[in-house]
């Protein structure tokens, strides 16, 4: 879809407009906060319905689970994790690419980051909520878990352990969540105040006055924010990366055939921004369409994120190919079974080949600049990609587990109605989430928009279009 | 205002909210006001500005120091922690490991550091910009609203027993395109 | 319209975020200090027993030993509160009108257990060994405190794990040649630190923190 | 070696054990109070326990006790040891805060009288006996108390010789069996056992009339001096009257054999000790009969790897715990092993046996086995003559026990590895034979007064029998049984038995010695014991039973103060000098038996083979209830909750069956259905068929409820065991097992890991620079590492453990053992199918070679105790740390359950608890709870922990004395209850100990050695004694994979 008329953006290598026709700040302003102003539509409501409907499943499984206890999951010995950790990593991945939008692309300066980061920023919250159900819920006493992890003075005398993955995974994914929503709120300021101001109606504005904490735009302020944000985004870029790093030492640091490896923290991250580029896709795609969204949000957007897939897809398939290769050039037995018997022809091999399809064969479309820039192609292998992280992390957590050592304890696992419950809710959840952010919260950063049509209006190469009206 | 009152110590203060057309008017016309040897200036915009630093002639940012500060605060807290429980009040034989073993204290002492270094980022620009402050006498103007959206202002606090006109007058000729003046109320 | 708050808001502003902060803060930390009042930890609440036995007479006045009535106390991980019958040997001579002890006899005769309110209490996956403590001379009174000078029986220490491992970690403070466990009012002669040491010799006393000490 | 062990056991067990005498004396008082009990309290004469029986009429039942027994135990249920997590579990509040415990709320009960042999916290050790198929095994039962909690084998019994097997491991669990019967009824309608008494006199009364001739008395085989001397007395009463003794298992076969070879009826008795080549004819000896504990000890003392080593050959249908442990094993239908056996002897024979010259001729059919193998047996059996043994087995026809009686005779083995004695019963035979008799009298009417004391007869005994319907025909039917089973539905009157544990009796071993059989706690449902119901024919029903036998012995004593040898017989568990010597100069007519036997080799049938087999967990059915029996892995084919039609491969594929299919089994015109399992090893065209499952009893409780399918339906009187003509049919119905080991073989799906079981040749062995050799030395011994090894030669003590798998059989008693002593959790079928069976031990089980040349190596594998733990580091809040001893430990209450500890085990030997499985026991079964162990609830790791209880109590006792343990004075229960002695503790500090000299052995290597994980328990490598003139099969063949277990 080219853009019918002229545009901001004079880059010869990059024909497609970051922001396309033609704005001043007011129309940018109300064309970007009228979701917030439009009353919610009927889709809205179908979809919202949808969400709080699966939401409910998700209350169901846990109370069952509180309930019963694990025993409710499909769980056994040796496959003592099973769908909750899957499911946690999986959520935890699609997080990490709203921090690494917002974060690393902010520190390169990529002007293209400023219409998706909200929206992958809000992402990263909702997902990292999601996953932040599971360490706690998959502990056999949840009641104990939720406070003998903090390392507080306790009558016993006894402090964590710190030599475990699982506590750095609490500390590491706390820190993510808190410093995600930090980060997400100081961004959000400035639009609270705008929105604070163009608000009709006056209990609105006194809601988003309040968030706003009386936001005036003021140069002193603009002059310590600044700082905040970059350093905000400084620190959260190595954060992203330390924590699906310390995720995946939940399985690097052990003596499992398929866990004990050490390709595992880059080729984690990567597969993390990967599925996490997908998820954004995913919802993108419809939310530009039915939120007006199309002027900010371009083809150059899509196209820009469908070449990361492609990028981190690559990366993935190498962590595959190497996982194999050590495996036999190791010469371990066992890990050399783990990859060759059990995966490859064991009882769930069925999983591993559809994750190499989706993961591996998938991405690979995204060579054609036609499949890189069709709405319908992206989107689908946006939801391969999804399936395909999620079948990686089966293979690593239960098929490394069914089958290590000792034959005499192989088992097979098979899921109850309160895994796939458990899986369908968080969605649930997700959805239920991120329809009242679309509600409530302009889902692209107003403020940078503005700056952006400034920045590109004094572009040298930029005419002064746009700019006296 | 505070005619019901008597005694009251209150002085309302005085501002002069000035609207300019542009963000490069905005800069010229601040730079002028402070030769013009007004001290407490402030401009209000909708975003960032470049140069608005120089235009205000504020100082360099404090952000930078307090987030050092807090990370290394935090790193510290961190590792001291670990050693604290695990080598010092109860040091337990884990699988031959010994109890003092840094590579495993790495990833907590990296986590603490940025939650604080983060924190204090967050916190300490709150408490620099002294929010939340949900009045500020600048938005009993009318016009101010705008400053959020589209408009790009100038304000001024004038020193008590100053004149307003004579001030309404520089700003004019700094270049602003509609002037106003407000004064903070009581309560 | 005017501005959408007034100067007043500002203050209140502040006060709700301190509260709020202090809040967070707080309760975890209330919490923690509340854990080991004595309140929580159940000590110096009187118990009402079905009978009013005065330890301060039997042992203090009649000069009993403890180990008459607690008489696994040195071979067994229970102390063991005596049978009713070992009430009778005395109390079918001396007092056997008084109506005080009516419910004693009652419980022999209908062949009824006395049933006492548990007063020292630990968890169920806690192995306390009575016997070992005491032929290693730890005396009563280091965990019981000065059931001599009470009425009724309550308890005097908190019993919390860190406090156990206080005495395991360092048990010098609280060891006394064995023939004096009972003694109540024992005092090390001389520098108790000194006493301690040569007595943890003497006794051959090998505490222990490893967990299986007590939990198993 | 095995003998040494057993002396310094006995002194050992001396001073622990006490004597019950002593408890009456403290009765005394009691008496007095019998009224107070419900009538028939004159004969339960324990005081102590009386307490717990108060407790139980106030309907208070105590929890389990804790740590706290101030007397007895806890009032409060709430807070009983499996109440409190759960408790904590609710009460957040007060976890929150992080309180170690709460307000004390509960009671103290003391006892109002302390007999004085009780120390309150601390355990007794009673020493009783338990009499199965009439021989008793000597038990020790310790008792916390008055609550038996663990039984332990008796050391100074000539049987048990201190091991267990693990039925008699699981009568604890039978002792708090809330599904028994509890009530004395007539119908429907309950009745005292005074009136019931009444009745019987005034039947007696007529009955006498005609000298009792309808009197008839169903009863189990028993050696019981005391019922036999009842027996007599009332015989005396009514001459007229039988007595009929019926088993479903009788060892029938035996006794006629010996009949055919010596001319009278006569029990053979063997002793491997000095037996160097054993020929097993389809004989489990190991894992069946009266005399296994003591045989599998005489055996692995034989097969330490030596010149002196033994040579085992076994013949059978179906792989066994035997078969498992042979050197060579051939394959063979049941029907077949007659002719085998004939020719055998033809072949001694032609080898120079004159005295098996008679036999030679006798006809053997056409062969169906390899001539090879027979002859280099013969060769071996005649090189070893004096010091070889044929043993012929149960199931084995009378003329099979005959030829292995004359092979024995021939090879001059009488006298050295097999004795023959006259039987210790008056009626030697009880198998279908007498019963039949019986069945005619009822046919016929003649039978007015049946008095049932036999194991559910209705349930076990032939079908064609039809004897349900029998009973209906019977006026007067008692039935005397432990739960209201099928039996109990057919008589008229029911009397609920006292447990074993909870009766006054005694029973003879199979060398004739008496054990006195004293109770351990007073019937908790008010049992009636079998000496009372016989007493009450000869008008002393109300004596009880602990008169009776006082009196009897009392009657038989010569000389000196009865009251001091009594209870010294009740300390030791023996009455000295009560052994019945063989009788030597047994002679073999041959031309005579040739005759009687020729007949019966003729094979006449053709068709499939049926074989009936005695079910290794449930025995006859009667063990149907016990859930840790049901429960416990099948020693060979790892099944659970269920029995199984067991096929060949061959056959199967021909059948086109697989495992998991349901299939029609018809034989006779009688069918049922069962789930088909394919068995390595297993003989070609027959299918076997466990018995003891498809229990459908009114009474029969939720446990043994639809387990299986009833392979008795199919049994006959005239071939219990063997048979052919059988069809087996697909039904195309599919059925889900439970099995815990998936894989049959080392190397599943071709996998190339190193074997977990090593094993090798003898003569590889001998040779110090063999292959075998290179093959253990990399499995042991140091690996590079970053980390300073701990140095714990400083401790005390540095626990270790060594699993000889030379010894190990297989037979799971350990098993048992260890979920008594460490209260493990049973978890249902629908659990163990999920892969979550809770036992700490996991004996693994590997075949190599394929069905012809099958070997089987068993392996006991639980927590390891790694030095290096790969659990400890990924636990997040230390709850799963190392002793300073060097112990793996689990600390329950700290855990959070993320089983993050369990993943990373290699050995994969934690255990989870996934569901509460504590929330539905009885109180009554919380009394059989072990006081010492921490009962865990939902949401808590746990495993092998080398029972720490039993260290630190022994630890506390002895620096209380202030010595250190000795070796040999501390053993854990799998230790204590191994029949072969395979497993063995101790500390790697004392260098003179077992344990230190079973780490330095050249068999001894670490499972997983390569990850360097320093495990504490070594194992020592199976060594295999084969026949040089066969083939020997690879030292581990990664043999073919056999079918799989159904799992999906």
């Amino acid at each position: 879809m080219a853009a019918p008329h002229p545009s901001v953006s004079r880059d010869p290598l990059e024909p497609q407009p970051l922001i396309e026709g033609v704005h001043t700040d007011k129309t940018i302003n109300d064309s970007l906060l009228a979701h917030v102003w439009r009353g919610a539509g009927k889709g809205w409501f179908a979809l919202f319905s949808v969400a709080l409907a699966m939401l409910g499943l998700l209350v169901i499984a846990i109370s069952w689970t509180l309930y019963k206890g694990i025993g409710a999951w499909g769980n056994n010995i040796p496959v003592g994790w099973a769908f909750g950790i899957i499911n946690f990593v999986w959520w935890i991945g699609i997080g990490h690419a709203g921090t690494l939008i917002s974060a690393i692309l902010l520190l390169f300066q990529q002007k293209w980051r400023t219409s998706i980061n909200r929206f992958a920023e809000a992402m990263t919250l909702f997902a990292v909520i999601c996953a932040l159900l599971f360490p706690l819920l998959h502990t056999g006493r949840p009641w104990f878990a939720i406070y003998w992890l903090m390392p507080y003075p306790s009558t016993n005398g006894i402090w964590p352990q710190f030599k475990s993955p699982l506590t750095w995974d609490v500390f590491a994914v706390s820190t993510y969540f808190t410093i995600s929503l930090l980060f997400w709120f100081l961004g959000l300021v400035p639009d609270l105040a705008a929105l604070r101001d163009s608000s009709k109606s006056k209990t609105k504005r006194m809601v988003y006055g309040l968030l706003a904490m009386g936001w005036r735009g003021s140069g002193r302020h603009w002059a310590e924010y600044k700082w905040a944000y970059v350093l905000l985004a400084g620190l959260s870029t190595p954060l992203v990366l330390s924590v699906h790093t310390i995720v995946s030492f939940d399985f690097a640091t052990s003596v499992i055939p398929g866990w004990h490896t050490t390709i595992f923290p880059p080729y984690f991250v990567a597969g993390a921004v990967f599925s996490g580029f997908a998820m954004v896709m995913t919802w993108m795609v419809p939310a530009r369409h039915f939120l007006g969204l199309k002027h900010v949000v371009t083809m150059k957007h899509l196209e820009n994120m469908n070449k990361i897939m492609l990028v981190t897809g690559m990366m993935v398939s190498y962590g595959y190919i190497m996982e194999h290769f050590i495996a036999w050039y190791s010469g371990d037995p066992y890990e050399y079974a783990q990859f060759f018997k059990t995966r490859w022809g064991g009882p769930m091999s069925g999983i591993f080949y559809l994750m190499v399809f989706c993961n591996v064969v998938t991405p690979q479309i995204f060579w054609f600049k036609k499949a890189r820039t069709s709405i319908p192609v992206m989107w689908i292998a946006s939801i391969f990609i999804n399936v395909g992280m999620w079948c990686e992390r089966f293979n690593i957590v239960i098929t490394s587990l069914h089958q290590d050592f000792i034959p005499s304890k192989f088992e097979n696992y098979s899921p109850t109605w309160v895994d796939i419950t458990l899986f369908i809710g968080t969605i649930g959840l997700f959805s239920t989430l991120f329809l009242l952010f679309l509600k409530f919260i302009p889902a692209v950063a107003v403020t940078e928009v503005k700056e952006l049509r400034h920045e590109l209006a004094h572009d040298p190469t930029a005419d002064p279009v746009g700019e006296t009206h | 205002m505070s005619d019901g009152h008597e005694e009251s110590t209150f002085v309302a203060r005085r501002f002069i909210v000035a609207e300019f057309a542009s963000p490069q008017a905005l800069l010229d016309g601040t730079t002028k006001m402070r030769h013009g040897g007004y001290k407490s200036l402030d401009t209000h915009t909708p975003f960032p500005i470049h140069g608005i630093e120089e235009a205000l002639g504020l100082k360099r940012a404090k952000i930078p120091a307090i987030v050092l500060g807090g990370a290394i605060i935090g790193a510290c807290i961190a590792y001291s922690m670990i050693y604290f429980m695990n080598v010092i009040d109860w040091p337990l034989n884990i699988g031959n490991r010994p109890p003092h073993g840094p590579p495993a204290n790495i990833p907590i002492t990296f986590e603490l550091a940025v939650l604080l270094g983060g924190g204090s980022a967050f916190m300490g620009f709150f408490a620099l910009a002294k929010l939340p402050q949900p009045y500020h006498p600048v938005f009993e103007s009318e016009q101010f609203s705008r400053a959020s959206i589209d408009a790009f202002f100038l304000s001024v606090e004038l020193p008590a027993g100053a004149d307003g006109d004579r001030a309404i007058s520089d700003v004019k000729a700094a270049g602003a395109i509609a002037t106003e003046l407000v004064t903070e109320s009581e309560r | 319209m005017g501005p959408l708050f007034r100067p007043r808001h500002n203050t209140l502003a502040l006060i709700s975020l301190f509260v709020v902060a202090a809040g967070a803060a707080g309760v975890p930390a209330g919490l923690m200090v509340y854990a080991r009042t004595p309140y929580a930890r159940g000590m110096q609440d009187p118990i009402e027993q079905p009978v009013q036995f005065d330890h301060r007479h039997h042992t203090r006045d009649e000069g009993i030993d403890c180990r008459y009535c607690h008489n696994t106390v040195d071979k067994s991980p229970a102390a063991g509160i005596p049978a009713t019958q070992l009430c009778l040997n005395c109390h079918s001579q001396v007092w056997n009108k008084s109506p005080i002890l009516e419910p004693v006899r009652q419980s022999f005769i209908q062949n009824k257990p006395m049933e006492w309110r548990r007063v020292y209490k630990v968890p169920e996956f806690v192995y306390f060994n009575h016997s070992i403590h005491v032929n290693k001379g730890v005396g009563c009174v280091s965990c019981h405190g000065r059931v001599d000078q009470m009425a009724a029986v309550e308890k005097a220490t908190p019993l919390t794990m860190s406090w156990c491992l206080e005495c395991h970690r360092r048990p010098e403070a609280n060891l006394r040649p064995v023939e004096e466990v009972v003694n109540m009012d024992w005092k090390p002669d001389g520098d108790p630190v000194a006493v301690g040491r040569e007595l943890a010799a003497k006794n051959d006393v090998h505490t222990r923190t490893s967990c299986t000490t007590c939990h198993r | 070696m095995s003998c040494d062990d057993n002396k310094d056991a006995r002194t050992k067990d001396r001073d622990r054990r006490r004597s019950l005498p002593v408890v009456d004396k403290s009765v005394a008082p009691a008496k007095g109070a019998a009224p107070a009990d419900g009538g028939n309290g004159l004969w339960r004469s324990q005081r102590p326990w009386r307490s717990i029986d108060e407790r139980d009429r106030q309907g208070a039942m105590p929890g389990a006790a804790n740590e706290f027994p101030a007397g007895t135990m806890d009032v409060d249920d709430n807070v009983s040891r499996r109440g409190f997590m759960q408790l904590l579990s609710v009460s957040t509040a007060v976890a929150t805060v992080g309180a170690a415990c709460q307000k004390p709320n509960e009671k103290i009960v003391p006892f109002v009288r302390r007999p004085e042999e009780v120390t309150p916290g601390n355990p007794l050790h009673f020493a009783t006996a338990y009499a199965l198929e009439g021989y008793g095994s000597g038990l020790l039962v310790e008792s916390h108390e008055g609550r038996p909690t663990k039984i332990e084998g008796n050391p100074a019994h000539p049987q048990t010789i201190g091991a267990t097997t693990a039925i008699e491991q699981a009568l604890i669990l039978g002792l708090y069996d809330d599904d028994r019967a509890k009530q004395l009824r007539q119908g429907v309608t309950p009745i005292a056992w005074r009136s019931l008494l009444g009745q019987i006199n005034a039947n007696n009364a007529k009955l006498a009339e005609n000298r009792g001739a309808g009197l008839r008395f169903l009863t189990a085989p028993t050696t019981s001096p005391l019922l036999l001397d009842l027996r007599r007395r009332i015989l005396e009463r009514f001459p007229q009257a039988k007595f009929v003794s019926y088993s479903s298992v009788a060892d029938d076969g035996a006794v006629d054999g010996a009949r055919m070879a010596f001319g009278k009826p006569m029990v053979p008795r063997h002793r491997l000790g000095s037996a160097d080549v054993i020929l097993s004819l389809d004989s489990d000896f190991l894992a069946e009969g009266p005399e296994q504990t003591r045989l599998s000890r005489e055996f692995a003392a034989r097969r330490e790897p030596s010149p002196r080593m033994s040579r085992l050959y076994v013949v059978e249908p179906a792989v066994t715990v035997t078969g498992a442990m042979a050197d060579h094993r051939l394959r063979m239908q049941g029907t077949e092993v007659g002719s085998f056996v004939a020719g055998l002897c033809s072949v001694l024979a032609s080898r120079g046996l004159e005295k098996l010259a008679p036999l030679a001729s006798l006809s053997h059919g056409e062969r169906k086995w390899d001539m090879k193998w027979l002859v280099a047996l013969a060769g071996d059996l005649e090189r070893h003559r004096g010091s070889s043994l044929v043993i012929a087995g149960c199931r084995q026809p009378p003329a099979v026990h005959a030829l292995a009686a004359a092979l024995n005779a021939a090879l001059g083995n009488v006298g050295v590895t097999v004795e023959y004695g006259a039987p210790l019963t008056p009626d030697p035979l009880s198998g279908p034979a007498p019963l039949a008799a019986l069945a005619q009298d009822i046919a016929a009417g003649a039978v007015d007064t049946l008095v049932i004391t036999a194991a559910n007869p209705v349930y076990t005994a032939p079908a064609d029998f039809k004897f349900a319907k029998l009973l209906e025909r019977v006026p007067n039917s008692i039935y005397f049984g432990l739960n209201e089973d099928e039996t109990a539905a057919a008589c008229k009157v029911m009397v609920p038995a006292a447990h074993a544990l909870e009766t006054w009796g005694d029973v003879r071993a199979t060398d004739g010695t008496v054990s006195i059989i004293q109770p351990l706690i007073a019937p908790l449902w008010g049992g009636i014991q079998e000496a009372e119901l016989y007493a009450a024919f000869i008008g002393e029903g109300d004596v009880g039973a602990n008169k009776l036998l006082r009196r009897y012995w009392q009657g038989q004593f010569k000389g000196g103060e009865f009251d001091a040898h009594w209870e010294r017989w009740l300390a030791d568990g023996i009455v000295p000098d009560t052994g019945v010597a063989a009788e030597g100069g047994v002679a073999v007519d041959g031309a005579a038996l040739a005759q009687t036997v020729a007949p019966l080799l003729t094979r006449t049938k053709s068709g499939m083979e049926i074989a009936f087999v005695v079910d290794p967990k449930l025995y006859d059915g009667r063990f149907a209830n016990n859930a840790w029996l049901q429960e416990l892995p099948h020693p060979i084919t790892k099944l659970t909750w269920d029995n199984a039609a067991m096929l060949s491969e061959t056959t199967a594929k021909a059948l086109g069956i697989e495992t998991g299919d349901i299939v029609e089994v018809t034989y006779r015109d009688r069918h049922v259905d069962a789930p088909a399992m394919i068995v390595p090893g297993h003989v070609d065209d027959t299918v076997t068929l466990p018995l003891g499952y498809g229990r459908t009893g009114v009474g029969v409780g939720g446990v043994a409820k639809d387990v299986g399918f009833n392979a008795g339906a199919l049994r006959t009187s005239d071939n219990p065991w063997y048979d052919r003509g059988a069809t087996v049919a697909k039904t195309g119905r599919r059925f889900k097992f439970a099995i815990t080991q998936d894989h049959w073989t080392m190397s599943p799906d071709g996998r190339v890991i190193p074997p977990p079981a090593v094993e090798g040749p003898i003569e590889e062995v001998l040779k110090r620079d063999s292959k075998f050799h290179e093959e253990i030395e990399v499995r042991r011994g140091p690996l590079p590492t970053i980390h300073e090894p701990v140095d714990y030669s400083k401790q005390a003590y540095k626990w270790a453990m060594s699993i000889d798998l030379n010894k190990c059989t297989g037979c799971s008693a350990c098993v048992v053992a260890c979920v008594s002593e460490n209260n493990i959790n049973v978890v249902g079928k629908e659990n163990v199918w999920r892969g979550r069976e809770m036992q700490w031990i996991r004996v693994d089980r590997y075949f190599s070679g394929n069905d012809d040349s099958l070997s089987m190596i068993t392996q006991p594998l639980m927590c390891v105790h790694c030095e290096t733990a790969p659990c400890e580091y990924v636990c997040p809040v230390n709850a799963t740390v190392h002793s300073d001893e060097g112990l793996n430990e689990m600390v329950y209450n700290r855990c959070i359950g993320t089983r993050y500890c369990s993943n990373n085990c290699p050995y994969k030997v934690r255990r989870f608890n996934y569901l509460n499985y504590i929330a539905d026991y009885t109180a009554v079964r919380e009394l059989g709870m072990n006081p010492d162990v921490t009962v865990r609830t939902r949401g808590i790791m746990e495993k092998c922990t080398y029972c720490v209880q039993r260290i630190e109590r022994k630890r506390i006792s002895t620096r209380i004395e202030g010595r250190t343990i000795a070796d040999g004075e501390l053993e854990t229960a799998c230790q204590q209850s191994c029949p072969t002695r395979a497993i063995v503790f101790g500390s790697l500090n004392d260098a003179s100990s077992k344990v230190s000299q079973q780490h330095a052995d050249p068999r001894r290597y670490d499972l997983l050695h390569e990850i360097g994980t320093r495990p504490r328990t070594a194992y020592l490598a199976r060594v295999r004694n084969p026949n040089p003139e066969l083939h020997v099969p690879d030292a581990h063949g990664a043999g073919q994979e056999h079918g799989k277990g159904e799992h999906e």
